[in-house]
């Protein structure tokens, strides 16, 4: 049981000695809080408006700025008997104060076992790094289980121990932010701003219309982005949304954005579109080899379902030569299709040879398996521009569907047994 | 979900040719009827696509009035030679017509012809090209010219020199034999065509103990089938009325029937045709009594034998110990590898050989497989073959395969859209492989 | 009135000596003096708690619910220049408090993942904490003395190919489990060269009859992999005796070897075959045929003779070429002209 | 029994402290709105006058320069609230408007005016003192650092209400309601969180049939309330009620800026005394 627990009277000088050790342990605050600001305006043009939830946004841990904040202020009222500490302040700053001495602890412990390893592997212990560590941890103690995270690891406290959250309300126990008593405020706060907006842009329009202007043909280029997703919206509030949540946002989102001045508020909207498309991975194309007589190819391996394909592609005339026979190694029609695309599709039947070794699985996954595997080999031989219309037509991309299991009980993965009722 | 999307793309090719879901209306206006074209009348507005065509043959060409308007107007290679004696490499390639006097005859594509149905099981594909196109096309291909280059040199004093054509799945062996046929019959040879020797091993039709000799198996209705295709095939030279194939010996086929020393071979084919329980005994005396007089007379026997291989494998025929019967046992087997025998002369015997429909050879989808001679005709069949000249078929030249997709074109049997582009025709090669059988399968449905 | 409860029990030192007193009164089983003194303080009334109020039993459940003292681990001990392989000798499974680690293992979705302190995974696991770096070198130095010099004769991998043909691989890998065993452990392969065991033509044919596809043609090896032994040493005498008795077996001669048919041949053998037969009839009908046109040459012309021809003699190499070597394309065609020759066909150009 | 023990908020203390000063308000005692409602042609200073005569105790407008927190709760109008609106903005707000005679819940019967074409008409005299009332309560708790909750469940008022919030510093809930924002709010909010000291509804109605689930939780947890009450609400657990018309958008404009403006004056004269407190030592 802590001292504060037992009764002890607070003063002001204790309550410094508490922050002090509050804010010297809590690593740095990556945003500041300014609390919250009283009145503000809200009149006047949308561009002006001063009801940003910039920083509501921002990740939020424990101590920071609000400790600083509040330490000020004990300062200023140091000589003021009336100051007064909220009860739920006062239990923040206990919380805070033993996860401090906490890891503290664990620091202290953590140094001490660093040079217990290095002495065990034989290291220097002023050169021992954190890779170092990681590099004697699984040597030591191997384990190959399938997920990485499950593995034993010995890491800086730090690393292990979560963050906690910091205080979301000032010294009074007043919170900050006034949509705080409805639990998601980060959340409603966009609604909000996206109302406020919707508003203030009809009073626009209004005062446009009463003059007679029509509105621009301005549009916003939404052109390759989407809205954030549900998870990427949860990330970035740092609250947890759920699916009714999602779609009241979208839906005020997208009434906002069909708006004739949505352009005005351009940045805002942005603020939650996503880029759609991923930038070209970086896909490391085969490098071509030269073979005796001077002709290039390059040589890939691509697996589908369960089947594996080696596949070289090489300078000639169109020839296949599957598992020591041509295309008709495939007797279905799909199949052929399939190995044929990737080099229809850039026009170049006739400039390479097919050699391909493919085996396991069925006609069709070592037609898709050789299909991925000249695809892979083509990127060695085309231009940038060629292969971003493979990389659009999914020839690049790697069907990783596997065979569903059987489930006992059924016949099949999900079919049920045949039954008839009685 | 974009990258489903692209694998369900993936399906159709570019030009569309080859795909899975292949829409009914192209086949509607082949399969609208029994008689699907009606033949127009040539004048200013449908010109007659053939007019280097001699004016002589009855083959008229398929001109339809509705011809689809995005269909390219495409003129096949033909050679309007008809004789198979006069084909040269020069003509390789090229189509031309049996004319069809001939081509009754020989091939007995009308169902009024006798023996139809065994024509019908074995030479489907060829009657469904010859009768929808209205005409008995043939392209002209190196294994036959050379086939028949060879004949031409042979001497007919020495023993019969024996062809075996082979070659992959697909490659048109078969529709070697046809080119030969013709050319046999073009040169006046007696015709022992069997076409599929398969089929009796596999898909026989009755079965009964041999009288002749116990132990042995026959096939009445398939021989009676067979001698009515003999008889179609040679009915000219059987029935001629001083000729000199006649029996030398009598033959009693019961108490009261038989067939006295000198008389036509007609009688004996007659006897069989009649009398199905000897049909096979007839068949055996038919072999014998050819092959004793063609080696002293002037007729010429052309033996064409398809799937030649089949007479030394086992057999389909269940027997009472749930075994199959042997090869060696079916007396139609045994009647006809005395003609693969070199120990006559004044004849020819060209065969080929498949793994196809051979019973103990286990089902290849892919077209692969060991195709060469030895490993077909086994021990027995190579004891019974050597030595004999393997003649390769190999698949469509490059020249072959495009003169083969106009001709479809031309024929309208081939209509869509992108078929006549560079880029349909190169998709139709490399899906078909230059494989004459899965190209005519892949354009059978576009 | 909770609440007021509730702050006495925080409210200083002086409370829990009583409180602890008052909780001893309860049972008759604490000793005679303890309770003498506890007597001494208390009241003048002594009640019987047979069903103790809410607030004595949850003290009650305090009590038995905490955690015994023990003496902290001994890894809090450790100075960290000490010599590891002195603590961790052998091998064993992990040990929390031996350690000095704060290794972690698992993960959960909220908080630090598991520490190593009744983690079953930690022991789970092999460890090498006997192996480190430092052990090793221990080791190395303790086995220094028993080492031998390289032989000078076997300086690259012919030489010991040529003076160790026989090459025997086993596997010794650890088997992460409760036994650290692995079953592959047993499993003997022997590999030898066939080349190397000079053999005679027939001993080489049986050996190989005898040895089914435990010989690879590329390689010229022989394999012989035992595995019904229990242990690696009885299987690796187990392939020798194999490979002893076959090599024996296989020198020998029984008599039922001369019953052997044209079936059972290793090779195709033109002499007596029916090739042999019909390219003679053929060739001699063919002549006699010709003699027929009022040639010179006769019809008493022996089989012998027939047998002799450049292209008799040409067809007899491409058939048992063709035989021999398996069909191909090009050895159809050598076998195609020797037939055109010997029928005497033009080439068809 | 809920009210019998004492809180310990500063809520609590203002609300007992206001309870036992004041004397229960005489319903219909008010002038005869009867004859004002139809024409509504008084001025302000008259509406001023009959406010005064209805209250007899009331001090000086002017609100005393220094005085104790005993003094100022003992006060009538220590932050000039009655000046805020008279009877005639309320109707011209629309805040008698009222709903169709068969919504009405029983219990609002008392401050019915009349009814006209089937729909409730409010005694806005009664409103007006009821209003009044309340504005005072608000004032004291703001005055006191007491945090105050606007509750609005209705659509189209929310984002009123939400922006009257902000700019009056102080805190909103125009959301759905989930359950233990007051009742356990330490694991709602994930720590000791200080509740409001107030919540103002300002339409008690969750929907049109179900009462606002936070018009309990604030009974049980003992926080007083100030509420807007239709005449198809339950005045019972608010503690302040104020019957008006709780819908249109302009009376809620209206709520809106009466609230507002009588937190802002209260903080306002707050700093002012401190002011004057810090300058006095």
């Amino acid at each position: 049981m802590s001292e504060l627990a037992k009764g002890v009277r607070w003063t002001t000088s204790h309550l410094r000695l508490l922050l002090d050790q509050a804010t010297r342990y809590a690593g740095p605050s990556r945003t500041s809080w300014k609390g919250y600001r009283g009145v503000s305006s809200v009149s006047g043009s949308p561009r002006m408006s001063s009801n940003s939830p910039s920083d509501a946004n921002a990740p939020r841990k424990l101590s920071g700025a609000a400790v600083s904040e509040f330490v000020k202020n004990a300062h200023l009222n140091e000589a003021d008997p009336k100051v007064k500490v909220n009860r739920a302040m006062r239990s923040y700053l206990e919380r805070a104060q033993a996860h401090n001495m906490f890891m503290k602890q664990q620091q202290q412990d953590f140094e001490i076992c660093r040079r217990h390893l290095a002495n065990m592997m034989g290291e220097d212990v002023e050169t021992f790094s954190q890779e170092d560590i990681d590099d004697s941890i699984r040597y030591l103690l191997p384990s190959n289980l399938f997920s990485r995270r499950s593995r034993p690891l010995m890491k800086p406290p730090q690393e292990v121990f979560p963050q906690e959250k910091e205080a979301q309300f000032g010294i009074d126990g007043r919170p900050f932010r006034s949509l705080f008593y409805t639990g998601l405020p980060n959340y409603y706060q966009v609604l909000y701003d996206a109302a406020n907006w919707t508003r203030q842009l009809d009073d626009l329009e209004d005062e446009r219309v009463r003059k007679g202007k029509v509105p621009p043909e301005k549009q916003i280029d939404l052109t390759g982005t989407a809205w954030k997703s549900k998870d990427e919206m949860s990330k970035m509030l740092l609250e947890k949304i759920s699916d009714h949540d999602y779609r009241r946002f979208v839906l005020t989102m997208e009434r906002l954005l069909r708006h004739p001045y949505a352009y005005r508020v351009e940045e805002f909207i942005k603020k939650y579109r996503q880029v759609l498309i991923a930038e070209t991975k970086d896909l490391a194309p085969p490098v071509p080899k030269k073979d005796d007589s001077g002709k290039s190819y390059a040589e890939s391996h691509a697996t589908k379902k369960s089947c594996h394909a080696w596949v070289t592609l090489k300078q000639g005339t169109g020839k296949y030569d599957i598992n020591g026979q041509d295309l008709l190694f495939f007797p279905r029609v799909q199949d052929r299709t399939q190995v044929m695309f990737p080099l229809q599709f850039l026009n170049k039947l006739y400039d390479f040879d097919v050699i391909a070794r493919a085996e396991f699985g069925g006609n069709s996954s070592k037609a898709q398996a050789i299909r991925e595997g000249i695809s892979r080999c083509l990127t060695a031989f085309v231009t940038s521009e060629e292969l971003e219309l493979m990389r659009q037509a999914g020839l690049l991309t790697h069907d990783k569907r596997v065979k569903e299991r059987k489930k006992y009980a059924y016949t099949g993965a999900r079919s049920k047994p045949q039954w008839r009722k009685r | 979900m974009r990258s489903s999307v692209s694998w369900l793309r993936l399906r159709n090719t570019l030009t569309g040719l080859t795909k899975i879901h292949v829409s009914t209306s192209s086949r509607r206006w082949i399969f609208s009827s029994g008689c699907a074209y009606q033949q127009a009348q040539p004048n200013s507005q449908n010109p007659v696509f053939f007019d280097h065509r001699p004016a002589q043959l009855s083959v008229t060409p398929l001109v339809d009035t509705s011809v689809p308007a995005h269909l390219p107007v495409v003129n096949a290679k033909r050679t309007t030679i008809t004789r198979p004696r006069e084909h040269t490499l020069d003509h390789e390639g090229f189509y031309y017509c049996v004319p069809p006097e001939q081509s009754d005859v020989i091939y007995g594509m009308s169902p009024n012809s006798g023996a139809f149905d065994m024509r019908h099981r074995t030479l489907q594909n060829l009657r469904f090209q010859w009768e929808l196109a209205k005409e008995s096309a043939i392209m002209i291909r190196k294994p036959a010219l050379e086939v028949m280059e060879y004949v031409k040199n042979t001497n007919f004093a020495h023993p019969v020199v024996r062809y075996v054509i082979y070659g992959r799945e697909g490659s048109g062996r078969t529709c070697t034999l046809t080119h030969l046929l013709h050319f046999f019959k073009d040169e006046g040879f007696i015709l022992l065509h069997v076409p599929k020797i398969s089929i009796w091993s596999r898909r026989y039709k009755e079965v009964q103990e041999s009288k002749f000799k116990p132990g042995r198996i026959d096939l009445p209705l398939d021989s009676v089938e067979w001698l009515q295709h003999f008889l179609l095939q040679n009915g000219e030279h059987l029935r001629q009325p001083n000729t000199k194939l006649v029996t030398h010996k009598t033959y009693v086929w019961s108490k009261r029937e038989e067939t006295p020393a000198g008389s036509p071979l007609s009688d004996i084919i007659d006897v069989g045709i009649k009398r199905a329980r000897y049909a096979n005994d007839c068949i055996g005396v038919l072999v014998e009594e050819l092959k004793r007089i063609v080696s002293e007379s002037d007729h010429r026997v052309a033996v064409v034998m398809d799937v030649a291989n089949a007479l030394f494998t086992p057999t389909t025929i269940p027997q009472v110990d749930k075994t199959t019967v042997p090869a060696d046992r079916l007396s139609l087997f045994l009647h006809f590898r005395k003609t693969l025998k070199n120990d006559w002369k004044n004849g020819v015997v060209v065969t080929t050989i498949d793994r196809k429909g051979i019973v103990d050879l286990p089902l290849r989808f892919d077209g692969g497989g060991n195709q060469f001679p030895r490993y077909l005709l086994r021990e027995e069949g190579w004891a019974v073959m050597d030595p004999f000249i393997p003649v390769l078929v190999n698949d469509y030249s490059d020249k072959e395969l495009t003169n083969c997709i106009d001709y479809n074109i031309e024929t309208r049997w081939l209509q869509h859209v992108n078929a006549g582009t560079q880029k349909g025709r190169d998709e139709l090669k490399v899906v078909s492989q230059n494989n004459p059988e899965t190209l005519r399968k892949l354009m059978s449905r576009l | 009135m909770a609440l007021a409860a509730r702050l006495s029990l925080f409210s200083g030192t002086a409370t829990s000596t009583t409180r602890q007193t008052d909780w001893i009164r309860l049972f008759a089983s604490v000793p005679s003096n303890l309770r003498d003194e506890a007597i001494t303080e208390a009241t003048e009334f002594r009640t019987l708690s047979l069903n103790p109020a809410r607030k004595e039993r949850r003290k009650f459940e305090e009590r038995s619910n905490r955690t015994p003292d023990l003496l902290p681990p001994r890894s809090q001990k450790m100075h960290v220049d000490q010599d590891w392989t002195n603590v961790w000798p052998t091998a064993t499974s992990f040990k929390p408090s031996v350690v000095p680690l704060p290794v972690r293992m698992g993960f959960a979705y909220k908080g630090a993942n598991p520490d190593k302190y009744g983690n079953a995974e930690l022991m789970k696991i092999p460890n090498f904490l006997h192996l480190t770096p430092a052990a090793i070198k221990k080791h190395c130095a303790a086995l220094k003395k028993f080492c031998t010099p390289w032989p000078e004769e076997i300086a690259d991998d012919a030489a010991c190919d040529r003076y160790f043909p026989a090459q025997v691989i086993t596997s010794t890998y650890c088997h992460s489990g409760t036994s650290i065993r692995n079953s592959k452990y047993r499993i003997v392969s022997y590999k030898v060269p066939l080349s190397r065991l000079n053999l005679d033509s027939h001993a080489r044919d049986k050996f190989l009859r005898l040895l089914g596809d435990r010989y690879d043609r590329h390689t010229d090896q022989i394999t012989i992999i035992t595995d019904r032994c229990p242990t690696r040493k009885q299987n690796y005498e187990y392939a020798k005796y194999l490979l002893t008795a076959l090599f024996h077996e296989s020198k020998k001669t029984e008599p039922w070897e001369h019953e052997k048919a044209v079936a059972d041949f290793e090779r195709f053998k033109w002499e007596g075959s029916p090739s042999e037969a019909a390219a003679t009839n053929t060739v001699k009908e063919i002549l006699t045929s010709s003699t027929a046109s009022n040639e010179p040459t006769s019809e008493d012309i022996s089989p012998e003779e027939v047998k002799q021809f450049e292209e008799v003699q040409e067809y007899q190499r491409a058939v048992s070429d063709m035989l021999n070597a398996g069909e191909h394309q090009d050895s159809v065609e050598r076998y195609k002209d020797a037939v055109k020759t010997m029928l005497r066909l033009g080439r068809f150009s | 029994m809920l009210l019998r023990c004492v809180p310990q908020c500063i809520s609590g203390r203002v609300h007992h402290l206001l309870r036992s000063t004041y004397r229960p308000l005489h319903y219909g005692t008010a002038c005869s709105a009867a004859e004002a409602f139809p024409q509504m042609r008084r001025s302000v200073t008259e509406d001023l006058m009959r406010q005064e005569q209805t209250v007899p105790s009331a001090e000086p407008v002017i609100a005393p320069v220094s005085s104790s927190p005993e003094d100022m709760l003992k006060h009538p109008d220590y932050f000039n609230v009655r000046k805020l609106f008279t009877t005639k903005d309320l109707f011209q707000a629309g805040v008698h408007l009222g709903h169709m005679e068969g919504t009405l819940n029983d219990r609002m019967r008392q401050f019915i005016f009349g009814k006209r074409f089937n729909q409730l008409v409010i005694d806005l005299d009664q409103t007006a003192e009821y209003l009044r009332d309340a504005l005072n309560v608000l004032s004291h708790i703001v005055y006191r650092g007491g945090i105050v909750l606007f509750v609005c469940r209705h659509r189209q008022n929310g984002y009123l209400v939400e922006q009257m919030a902000i700019e009056a510093g102080e805190y909103s809930h125009t959301r759905y309601w989930r359950g233990g924002i007051l009742t356990n709010s330490t694991a709602v909010f994930q720590s000791v969180t200080r509740l409001p000291d107030l919540l103002v509804f300002f339409s008690t109605q969750n929907s049109v049939l179900e009462q606002h689930l936070a018009v309990d939780q604030a009974a049980l947890m003992n926080i007083p309330t100030i509420g807007i009450v239709d005449t198809n609400c339950n005045p019972n657990l608010i503690t302040y009620p104020i019957p008006g018309n709780d819908d249109s958008p302009a009376t809620v404009a209206f709520y809106c800026y009466l609230f507002k403006t009588a937190v802002l004056n209260a903080k306002k004269k707050k700093k002012e005394d401190d002011a004057r407190e810090q300058r006095a030592q």
